[in-house]
């Protein structure tokens, strides 16, 4: 029994000067993962900050677990349903913790339990002899650990990942791949844009190419 | 050589600094910059020889000036008269009051609402003059020390209801904007004396000696005097020729 | 002429409790920190929605905002003392010459510096701070604060200026306060007696006591704003 | 109070060329922009290097120089007004009661506005900006002028500001120029003597027209300020 | 004959909590390749960051073609000869072009050379129909393209790559795999550091490994 998580129709967004998507349609199941590949430019962060509601489509439509989505009036309850992770992560200047605590708070996660799941994301990330440094100072791949973390914590039904593997050592790429699996048994469903063949590559991964503005399984 | 006239806001606001000006300067050919400054505030710059003549009303710190050998010497130029002014409906009943002293008693008696200009220019020392004459120390809430110029205190006189002491140039321009009418008026104590001082070359040898001089002999001369005694607000004299023939 | 001594001697006051002194610092305080409390959240908030959200005539408005910034403040006084006036339409509130009237002007002046100031602060600042914020869950509300945390130092930096403007200002406080001994007058007015007296130094002394004040009430305002925006 | 009719009249005056308040608006000008032109670079450059190099007490630095934003411009007018007078010790120079002297007075007063936002913005900008520049070869001037040119947004918004704050300023104008009619007299000192007059819908006219004179410079300024900086 | 272009002497660099580099000893031939790997948050960018004067090093001394170098007073003539690509390039906020030519202005090229020096590194990074936009709105391989166009054009004695292919697409991984072949033969030096194996494992380029503060050949 496969239910749609995502779906979309005829996604379009242009420039002025050019036409980036030109009709974008798609269907996710649920609790499976997809790998959306595509040459540089082609238009992959500009989908997936769509379906997040972070940037407006110029025309289409959306259903997102079977139920309609405005595009010019993303609905609220949608962002708690979804999380995005951008290609290069902002970590707020504050603290390691209050970073992946940070999503928490906003979904009312009480704080006992929040420091729980604050304390597992931080070993997970394997940042845990970092949490007094100021989060702007750590290195590029412990940026995206942590900010995988503080993704991953929020347990959502959609998980929209954009090159989450770019920067990180050869541990941390397992691990992430180890994440994909897992979640697809917690029945999340993931779209990660990549160029990482180990991650085009992997199996239970649906691949999904983008080329010239549409988008096709490869 | 220009020449730096100090004066007080009282005189330019009065209309008549626009006219006695260009006058001077046609007649003498000497170019005139005037510096405008409360009182206190135009003897201290000229103490400091930063301007050559001074025109002003504070007689008693006029001759101060001129006794610590600041200034050359003070002449009377023009008068006109301080009036007591308050609300149409008089709550202390001073209207007609000859002696403004007097006045004075009654509005203290009455604990009433009383705008000082509180920044002792020549207004607020003659009102100082008048409260220590009543024996009497002006202390009581509605007794309000504002610290501004004589427009803006009769102003907010008129929007408070409140009596105040103002000179008749000023009250004149002003009637109709303050909604207030003269109560009491005539006591010789409430005259208004306007002088002017060259300052002092000795102390500042800098000063431009024949400017101030010129100034001087010309504003208390005839043609000077003239202008004084023709000018008008809304057809009121408001200023009298008083240059006594000079020593 | 001598600083030293009337500065000394202003000093010397303020220790000693002078409360002369005293009510013109509080009036000085209580109006300058009233208007900014009352005037930041809402002109902040205009800053920032300014700065993100973007519609026709946004280039204008933020020109304009600019251009508001020179506006004398004693024009502020001005227009507020005619509204207060008792024949102004809100005469009959009869605030004219009290320091709620002084506040609202503060208020009039405070607020394009604090719009001008967040604009500047939030256009300033990486948009991924919002979309993080949205993304994990934030609602507007919040993740406008998220963004206006991550820029405080810019954000301190206009509330700290708009206090500047407000404190140091003299035309409006006189016009629509009055000077008033023991009720409207504050540390400008003060000085603006001061020198109309020709007491220069005794102007010059109240200008270092506001320093020292303004000095106070910065390194209050600096803790919030913090290392953070030090990079 | 009627302002329509003061307004119209001052805009009338303006566009048939009173030599009077051409006279105002041209000190004004001339004394505000040159001003802002010689104090900016030295300005500018200090906050940038406040922002860029890391050094004890630099916090201190930035709280005081935010303090000094509190500073009444009247009593900086003071202290020049005491070095510029003939006792003082640059009265030689005879610059008491000229326009040059409110330059001077306007510099003092832009100083601390131009270093603090400039500090401000700099601040706030990516260190990789600085970074990129210095390791594509840009020498240290270079490099600070392209994080400048990054941040000039925020850089004009100083600019902007300074220029607002003096152009708007009485207290210091007043007592350093004299409000000599026909050479130091501009616009804020004429609406104080208008002010003083009582002829308050006259002094509002002219507010109105300095606001029209500020957003032709703002509009000026957001030339080079441009949507580089809008993201 | 092998020349030493850069070698690098004990170099230490601590944190207030922790000591990152306790020592790198490096010696990097001339007209050579070296790939530095090691985990996330290793010290590479560090590394790399202290060898182009971005930042000051704890300790140690450092040698550029035989020229001891002042770490603490960076010669300006020396930031000529190298140039440092961020692992996330930042791109000036005015057009691509000027980017590019940024360097070029920095060394004095004339305009008209500029202009054809820039047209080419163009058409190399494959951003000839972006030439109106403007680059913070680039895809994030397309800026990481950009930076390495800029960085190239230059010509340095040595090149320092913070992880260059991280966000590229396979057209734009292998010209870069390309690049650093070419820059060998045209006497460049370069040092990568990255996690990508296609890099690590190129034939001529040396592996150098950074390990618990210290730098092994591998
Ligand atoms: N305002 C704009 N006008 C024109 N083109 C734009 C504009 N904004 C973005 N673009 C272009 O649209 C494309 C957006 O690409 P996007 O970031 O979605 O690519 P991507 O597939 O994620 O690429 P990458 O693999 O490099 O991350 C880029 O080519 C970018 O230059
Ligand atoms: N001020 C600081 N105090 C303590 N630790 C710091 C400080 N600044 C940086 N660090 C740490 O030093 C390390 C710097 O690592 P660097 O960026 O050089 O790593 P890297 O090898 O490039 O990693 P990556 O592969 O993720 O890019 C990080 O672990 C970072 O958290
Ligand atoms: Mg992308
Ligand atoms: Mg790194």
């Amino acid at each position: 029994m496969s239910i749609v998580a995502l779906e979309l129709k005829s996604i379009t967004k242009s420039f002025p000067q050019r036409e980036l998507l030109r009709g974008v349609d798609l269907a996710l199941q649920s609790s499976n993962s997809y790998v959306l590949t595509g040459d540089n430019g082609c238009g992959k962060t500009t989908l997936m900050r769509i379906v997040a509601g972070l940037e407006p489509a110029s025309g289409g439509a959306m259903r997102f677990e079977g139920v309609a989505i405005d595009l010019r009036r993303y609905p609220e309850t949608l962002r708690r349903m979804l999380v995005y992770v951008h290609q290069q992560p902002y970590l707020f200047h504050t603290s390691i913790a209050h970073n992946i605590a940070y999503g928490l708070k906003m979904r009312g996660v009480p704080k006992h339990q929040r420091e729980l799941l604050v304390g597992e994301a931080i070993a997970w990330a394997g940042v845990g002899h970092l949490t007094d440094v100021l989060p702007h100072k750590l290195s590029g791949g412990e940026k995206q650990r942590v900010a995988l973390a503080r993704a991953k914590v929020l347990r959502p039904r959609l998980m929209l990942l954009d090159e989450p593997t770019a920067n990180l050592d050869s541990d941390a790429r397992r691990q992430t791949l180890a994440l994909i699996e897992t979640l697809r048994h917690e029945d999340v469903t993931v779209m990660i844009a990549s160029h990482d063949r180990e991650i085009i590559a992997m199996p239970h991964v649906e691949r999904l190419h983008l080329e010239a503005g549409r988008v096709s399984a490869a | 050589q220009e020449l730096r006239l100090g004066t007080t806001y009282t005189v330019e606001d009065s209309g008549l600094l626009k006219v006695l000006v260009p006058a001077f300067e046609r007649a003498r050919s000497i170019k005139v910059r005037a510096v405008l400054a409360g009182t206190g505030q135009v003897l201290r710059i000229a103490e400091k020889g930063d301007v050559d003549v001074v025109f002003s009303h504070s007689p008693a710190d006029e001759e101060k000036f001129v006794a610590a050998g600041f200034g050359v010497a003070r002449f009377d130029v023009m008068y006109n008269d301080f009036v007591i002014v308050g609300p149409a409906a008089d709550p202390t009943g001073i209207r007609g009051e000859k002696d403004a002293v007097g006045a004075f008693k009654k509005i203290h008696a009455r604990r009433a609402k009383f705008v000082s200009r509180g920044d002792d220019s020549g207004t607020h020392k003659k009102e100082q003059f008048l409260w220590r004459s009543a024996g009497l120390v002006p202390k009581w809430p509605d007794y309000l020390s504002t610290g501004q110029g004589m427009v803006r205190v009769l102003l907010m006189a008129g929007e408070l209801q409140a009596y105040t002491l103002c000179d008749r140039a000023t009250f004149s321009a002003q009637r109709a904007k303050a909604g207030l009418e003269i109560l009491s008026s005539g006591d010789p104590r409430l005259r208004n004396e306007y002088g002017v001082i060259a300052v002092n070359p000795a102390q500042h040898p800098h000063v431009n000696r024949q400017g101030a001089q010129a100034f001087v002999e010309w504003i208390t001369s005839e043609a000077g005097q003239h202008l004084i005694s023709n000018y008008r607000i809304g057809g009121e004299q408001v200023f009298f020729p008083g240059a006594k023939s000079r020593r | 002429m001598d600083l030293l001594e009337p500065t000394r001697y202003a000093f010397y006051l303020l220790f000693t409790g002078d409360p002369a002194l005293w009510r013109i610092i509080f009036t000085s305080l209580y109006c300058s920190l009233a208007a900014i409390a009352l005037i930041a959240p809402p002109a902040v908030a205009l800053g920032f929605l300014i700065a993100i959200v973007s519609f026709p005539g946004r280039r204008a408005l933020v020109v304009f905002s600019q251009a508001l910034l020179s506006f004398p403040t004693v024009v502020v006084g001005l227009v507020i003392y005619m509204l207060l006036s008792r024949q102004g339409p809100l005469g009959f509130l009869k605030l004219l010459f009290t320091p709620e009237a002084i506040i609202i002007g503060y208020m009039v002046i405070a607020f394009p510096v604090l719009v001008v100031f967040t604009l500047s602060a939030v256009q300033g600042a990486d948009p991924r701070v919002h979309e993080t914020a949205r993304s994990l869950g934030a609602r507007r509300l919040r993740a406008a604060w998220t963004t206006l945390f991550e820029v405080r130092f810019g954000v301190m930096a206009a509330v700290v200026n708009s206090f500047g403007r407000v404190v140091s200002e003299v035309g409006c406080a006189i016009m629509v306060g009055g000077n008033i001994a023991g009720l409207t007058r504050n540390i400008p007015t003060a000085i603006a007696l001061e020198t109309s007296k020709g007491e220069f130094a005794q102007g010059i002394a109240l200008g270092f006591v506001l320093i020292v004040l303004a000095l106070g009430v910065n390194v209050a305002l600096s803790v919030p704003q913090g290392e953070g925006g030090m990079k």
